[in-house]
């Protein structure tokens, strides 16, 4: 959509023989494939969400198939990552439960990043009352640290994974408002905004084609390292048991029954922690390639 | 012998599969007590060599060429050597005043510390400076010493600076754009101060600046550089009055008072740099020879010019 | 001075806001509040409640009121007498069950928050120095394994091999240093971590400062650069992110203090949840909110002491 | 009678209880140059902004073909502004980054005119040629063009507007030398073809010497002289 008259000019340009070697706008690719632990990462995770989306056809067992006199085997040809306490084949429960927070993290990290762009932007655009009430607000939900909210608003809510994505998306859009508010204070300030003011154009259309388009790339970006960060509040809250009912297949559970046997099973500990670090270093290292692709001279300063 | 004798200098920084090549196979020199003038347009690469003479731009730079300073290298110097050149003998003062001073420490302090290195007894040497921050025009420097660079102005803020470059009243001192971004007011200020430091301290100077007023006013030698390389090097009044190659021309004309007279283009890309004369395009009297080969720098009329037609410039 | 009394007064008003919040969210579900009381008061006789027994304590606790006015009771109460309100469990006043568990926690959370400061700051600044040597990489590497692995799992597989295979501490325990040792390596591994990374990006930016250069002209050797000019500056976005990180570490507490058994606060909450104990919830959210805004208070004096700009801005 | 393009009758702003102006009145004719000299902090560059909307003055008219805009509804304001435009100092951040020349060129006709992909096209050329760029240069991003020709891009775009009056602040300030002389041809060749008239801001005297029918100097926050420079022009 953005580019449609550029590419009309361009392609006329080509048309007369005017324009033949110059090639612009390719970069986003190009920078990419420069970063090969970048690609590394992005065939990780294609691996790992293949997996996950195809768990049902290629695991080996069933997840929730009790064997009480399988339980607790060591790994072996038979199940390769071992069996829990109720003899489930772990393997075939790690894959499932990557469908669980994988699914619930983007979908929180997308309620959030949207809510979160929308309160931001108005917050910045507006300014005024608005700033000042949204922005208090925001104060206020980050002023909880870490997980503290979701365990207080899930102990209230119960378990659930409607209730988990309400909690978390609760605890997280603030984060995306701050972000995306002073993002939008700057970019109103800058020349091409106030030219399009001067010429006429509406506030809706220079949120649209100024705003959002030059602020949102640190929130794609924090997006990206939060699918992360929220695949371990899963993990967390459920191995406090406060997270999901206790017949969904998620990491974080499987540990907390795991660490019953530490002494005698530990690789019941082990694969799940494995399995949501290796995520979890995935969406870091996307992260990190993000910022540099969208923005390669950003200013300093981690996000965490 | 000369103070300070450039060969053949070039820097490039490495950008992806390229180079953007700033400088490229600059020489000259500069005689014991005069003022030498660097002039040039933004990235025409004058501040580059600035940088380059003291070694301080940044490790992915690739440097060539000799720096010959009262007879040393600077560029095979030691580490520790040349520090002791550094400040000492020759001086730098940055451009961008507000960003050469650390903004948490006092200014007191980072005027002291060009003496901790020196065996110079900090009061001593504290009182030396306060007697030369009086005269560089600056009321109550025993206050000043007690405030942060923030609190100070544009103006303050390059005297500070000029004062502790002229600490150990060293025999070169490299400014750098010293009228960037400052007031007419100050750029005024700017005028006389360099006045002045060449007056009273009658000491070598290398002025790089884009502000030809300045240049006229202070150097005695100047040089035009243009897209990393010198092309016309004469005295400061034959520079600027009687111009011999054509980008030196064209400038002078483009200044307001001069007429307003606009140089067509802009400079080339320095990854792709032409193969003829890098002004050509920009040229309103090049002949076929320019589009083919790279002019030398040749002399002419007391001066040196890079233009294969300066005899009928 | 006025900037500090500005944040306190944003604190005070924070505390105030999250009280609301939290009351609100307590008393989220209608008419539950009377059926949780009468649960924990008569147990073992919740199937025999009667609507009689539920609206007799409706009144005796005022919950027929409207929210904002149980809500009006509850703030007097608490600034008049200190009482926000009694545990259902324990039917003890949740200040007073509170106090017993703060200092656990406190210890806990400040010695993660010391290691994570020292180790994380001191290899920031070593990687940083390091830049893009083989030991750079190998840091950089650990720390996104540090900050992508979960605290709770590290605690696990530390207890495995320490405890469990090692023998060489006990896996709970609370009093003495020794117990210390891995709840607070689990629970600040993730801070250091996090910590190196800023102080390494920091620590590179400010290298590249002008002012970095100016004092490489000035002659001052490299160490003094680093200690004076650089580490100072470095240092202010590093101590933001470390007074944000104590939220992750009482975060990462509730987690750490479940695992191993620890009496702080954190575990007190999670308990709490899992019996549903509502004011205690309330009142652990309450306070671990405090102690995460009193940290950010501290280092927000702590910044305005660094950096001159905002003491005299 | 004609009134003038643009009238400011005894303009005033307030921050707080300091002033910045006050009392600065001065009209501009059709084709006409009058520039604003004043030093750094003067408010010379807030001036420029309340003609062109972007900020409320405390006191004072401001007159468009003698209508207040300042006492205009919304709608009605929006309807003239393209006939008031504005050029700022900083080159770096006066396109759009996320969008190439061409499309920062047309945005203001797409905006307001009805026009179809092809005439865009058309009327994009024709702008970019009046402007002197070429088409190479409306291919690229604004991140990979200079100052001088990020300057023409937006006296293209402002052009698509055909506006009767342009404030320019400081237009050149950040500009090489001779880049600075291209650009105040171009602004002087537009006016001659087109009759717009400006209001150039400026702390270079001896630019506004060479380019300006009238001077007003601005000190401490008032208008304390109008310069007459002699260019033949007919008022």
């Amino acid at each position: 959509m953005v580019d449609t008259m550029d590419n009309a000019f361009a392609k006329k340009l080509k048309k007369e023989d005017v324009l033949i070697t110059e090639v612009y706008g390719s970069e986003f690719s190009k920078r990419l494939f420069q970063r090969k632990d970048m690609l590394f990462a992005l065939v990780a995770l294609l691996l790992f969400t293949g997996l996950a989306l195809f768990a049902p056809f290629i695991s080996p067992y069933d997840p929730n198939a009790n064997e009480l006199r399988n339980k607790n085997l060591s790994p072996s040809e038979d199940h390769l990552l071992g069996t829990d306490y109720l003899g489930r084949d772990l393997l075939s429960r790690i894959l499932i439960g990557a469908r669980t927070s994988l699914s619930i993290a983007f979908g929180v990290v997308l309620i959030s990043l949207i809510t979160g762009t929308a309160l931001g932007c108005a917050a910045g655009y507006y300014g005024g009352i608005v700033d000042e009430g949204i922005s208090r607000v925001i104060d206020v939900f980050l002023s909880f640290p870490g997980v503290i909210f979701a365990l207080a608003i899930m102990g209230v809510l119960g378990r659930g994974v409607f209730n988990l994505m309400l909690a978390l998306s609760i605890v997280q859009w603030a984060k995306y408002a701050r972000v995306m508010r002073g993002q939008v204070l700057s970019i109103k300030k800058q020349e091409f905004v106030l030219s399009a003011v001067t010429s006429g154009a509406d506030d809706f259309y220079i949120i649209r084609r100024h705003i959002v388009p030059n602020a949102i790339a640190p929130l794609i970006v924090l997006a990206t390292i939060d699918i992360g960060h929220v695949i371990l509040s899963i993990a967390t809250l459920s191995f406090l048991g406060i997270g999901l009912p206790a017949d969904v297949p998620e990491w974080g559970a499987m540990l907390s029954a795991g660490k019953e046997f530490m002494r005698t099973a530990p690789y019941q500990t082990i694969f799940p922690g494995l399995a949501i670090t290796f995520v979890v270093v995935i969406f870091s290292i996307l992260g990190d390639g993000m910022r540099d692709i969208l923005d390669p001279n950003h200013e300093g300063g981690e996000i965490y | 012998m000369s103070l300070l004798e450039i060969r053949g200098l070039s820097v490039e920084f490495p950008a992806g599969e390229n180079a953007v090549k700033a400088v490229s196979n600059v020489s000259f020199e500069v005689e014991e007590g005069e003022t030498f003038g660097l002039i040039g347009e933004s990235g025409s690469g004058k501040s580059v060599i600035g940088l380059a003479l003291l070694r301080l731009l940044p490790e992915s730079a690739v440097i060539s060429g000799e720096v010959i300073f009262q007879g040393q290298n600077l560029f095979s110097l030691k580490p520790s050597e040349l520090r002791n050149i550094r400040g000492k003998k020759i001086s730098l003062m940055p451009q961008n005043p507000a960003g050469a001073l650390n903004p948490v420490l006092k200014n007191g302090l980072q005027i002291e510390e060009v003496f901790e290195e020196r065996r110079v007894d900090k009061k001593e040497g504290m009182k030396r400076s306060l007697k030369l921050m009086k005269k560089l025009f600056l009321t109550d420097p025993e206050k000043l010493c007690t405030l942060y660079p923030h609190q100070l102005s544009g103006g303050m803020r390059q005297r500070l600076i000029a004062c502790m470059s002229l600490s150990f009243e060293p025999e070169l001192l490299i400014a750098d754009e010293p009228t960037k971004g400052l007031d007419p007011e100050a750029k005024a200020g700017a005028v006389d101060l360099f006045t002045k430091i060449k007056k009273e301290y009658g000491k070598t100077m290398l002025l790089i600046t884009h502000d030809l007023d300045l240049a006229l006013e202070v150097c005695d030698r100047i040089a035009v550089m243009y897209a990393g390389e010198i092309v016309e090097l004469n005295e400061a009044s034959k520079v600027l009055n009687t111009p011999v190659h054509p980008y030196t021309k064209g400038l002078i004309s483009a200044q307001p008072r001069n007429g307003l007279v606009p140089l067509r283009g802009q400079s080339p890309s320095r990854i792709k740099l032409p193969e003829g004369c890098f002004f050509n395009e920009r040229c309103r009297c090049s002949g076929i020879e320019c589009s083919k080969k790279h002019p030398e720098i040749k002399k002419h009329k007391g001066g040196w010019v890079r233009c294969h037609f300066q005899s009928l410039q | 001075m006025k900037y500090l009394i500005k944040r306190a007064g944003f604190m005070a008003f924070t505390v105030f806001a999250v009280c609301a919040l939290t009351f609100f969210l307590m008393n989220v579900i209608p008419g539950g509040t009377a059926e949780l009381i009468l649960k924990h008061t008569l147990i073992g006789l919740e199937e025999s409640a009667t609507e009689e027994q539920l609206s007799q304590i409706s009144s005796r606790y005022n919950l027929d009121d409207p929210l904002y006015l149980q809500f009006y009771w509850w703030v007097k109460e608490a600034v008049l007498r200190g009482d926000i309100g009694t545990s259902y469990i324990y039917n003890k006043p949740v200040l007073y069950l509170l106090t017993l568990r703060l200092p656990a926690t406190v210890q806990l959370a400040g010695a993660s928050m010391a290691i994570a400061t020292l180790a994380g700051v001191s290899l920031g600044i070593y990687s940083a120095l390091q830049e893009n040597r083989i030991s750079d990489h190998i840091l950089r590497i650990v720390t996104l394994f540090g900050v992508s692995m979960p605290g709770f799992w590290i605690a696990l597989i530390l207890i495995i091999i320490f405890s469990l295979k090692l023998k060489l501490v006990q896996v709970s325990g609370y009093g003495n240093l020794e117990n210390l040792i891995l709840p607070a390596a689990a629970l600040s591994l993730h801070s250091v971590a996090a910590v190196m990374r800023v102080t390494r990006t920091s620590m590179l930016e400010t290298l590249g400062q002008e002012y970095i250069r100016f004092a490489k002209a000035k002659g001052l050797p490299v160490w003094k650069i680093i200690s004076r000019h650089a580490l100072k500056n470095a240092m202010l976005p590093v101590v933001t992110v470390i007074g944000f990180q104590m939220g992750n570490l009482l975060g990462g507490a509730v987690v750490i203090e479940k695992i191993f058994a620890w009496p702080g606060i954190g575990s007190l909450l999670v308990d709490s949840i899992s019996a549903r104990d509502l004011p205690m919830v309330q009142g652990c959210v309450l306070a671990i909110v405090t102690m995460f805004l009193l940290v950010n208070f501290i280092v927000d004096i702590l910044y305005t002491h660094l950096d001159p700009r905002i003491r005299y801005g | 009678m004609s009134f003038p393009v643009l009238t400011v009758n005894e303009l005033a702003m307030k921050f707080g209880t300091s002033e910045v102006f006050k009392n600065i009145s001065f009209s501009v004719a059709r084709g006409e140059t009058l520039g604003l000299f004043g030093k750094s902090g003067s408010g010379k560059t807030t001036i420029g902004r309340c003609i062109v909307g972007l900020e409320k003055p405390t006191g004072g008219k401001i007159l468009v073909h003698g209508e207040d805009i300042l006492s205009m509804g919304k709608k009605e304001f929006r309807k003239l502004r393209p006939k008031i435009q504005m050029i700022f100092q900083h080159p770096e951040t006066s396109l759009d980054p996320r969008m190439k020349a061409f499309e920062n060129l047309i945005e203001p006709l797409k905006i307001h005119s009805g026009l179809k992909q092809d005439s865009l096209l058309k009327r994009g050329e024709e702008l970019a040629e009046l402007t002197g760029l070429r088409p190479e240069h409306l291919v690229r991003y604004p991140g990979h063009l200079s100052g001088g020709e990020i300057q023409r891009i937006v006296l293209a775009r402002i052009m698509a507007l055909s506006p009767d009056f342009i404030v320019a602040d400081e237009p050149t300030s950040m500009l090489d030398v001779s880049v600075q002389a291209q650009i105040l041809r171009l602004m002087q060749k537009l006016q001659r073809e087109t009759g717009v008239s400006y209001l150039l801001i400026s702390h270079n005297l001896e630019v506004l010497r060479k380019v300006c029918h009238r001077i007003a100097y601005l000190e401490n926050g008032t208008i304390t002289s109008i310069e007459n420079i002699n260019r033949g022009i007919k008022t």
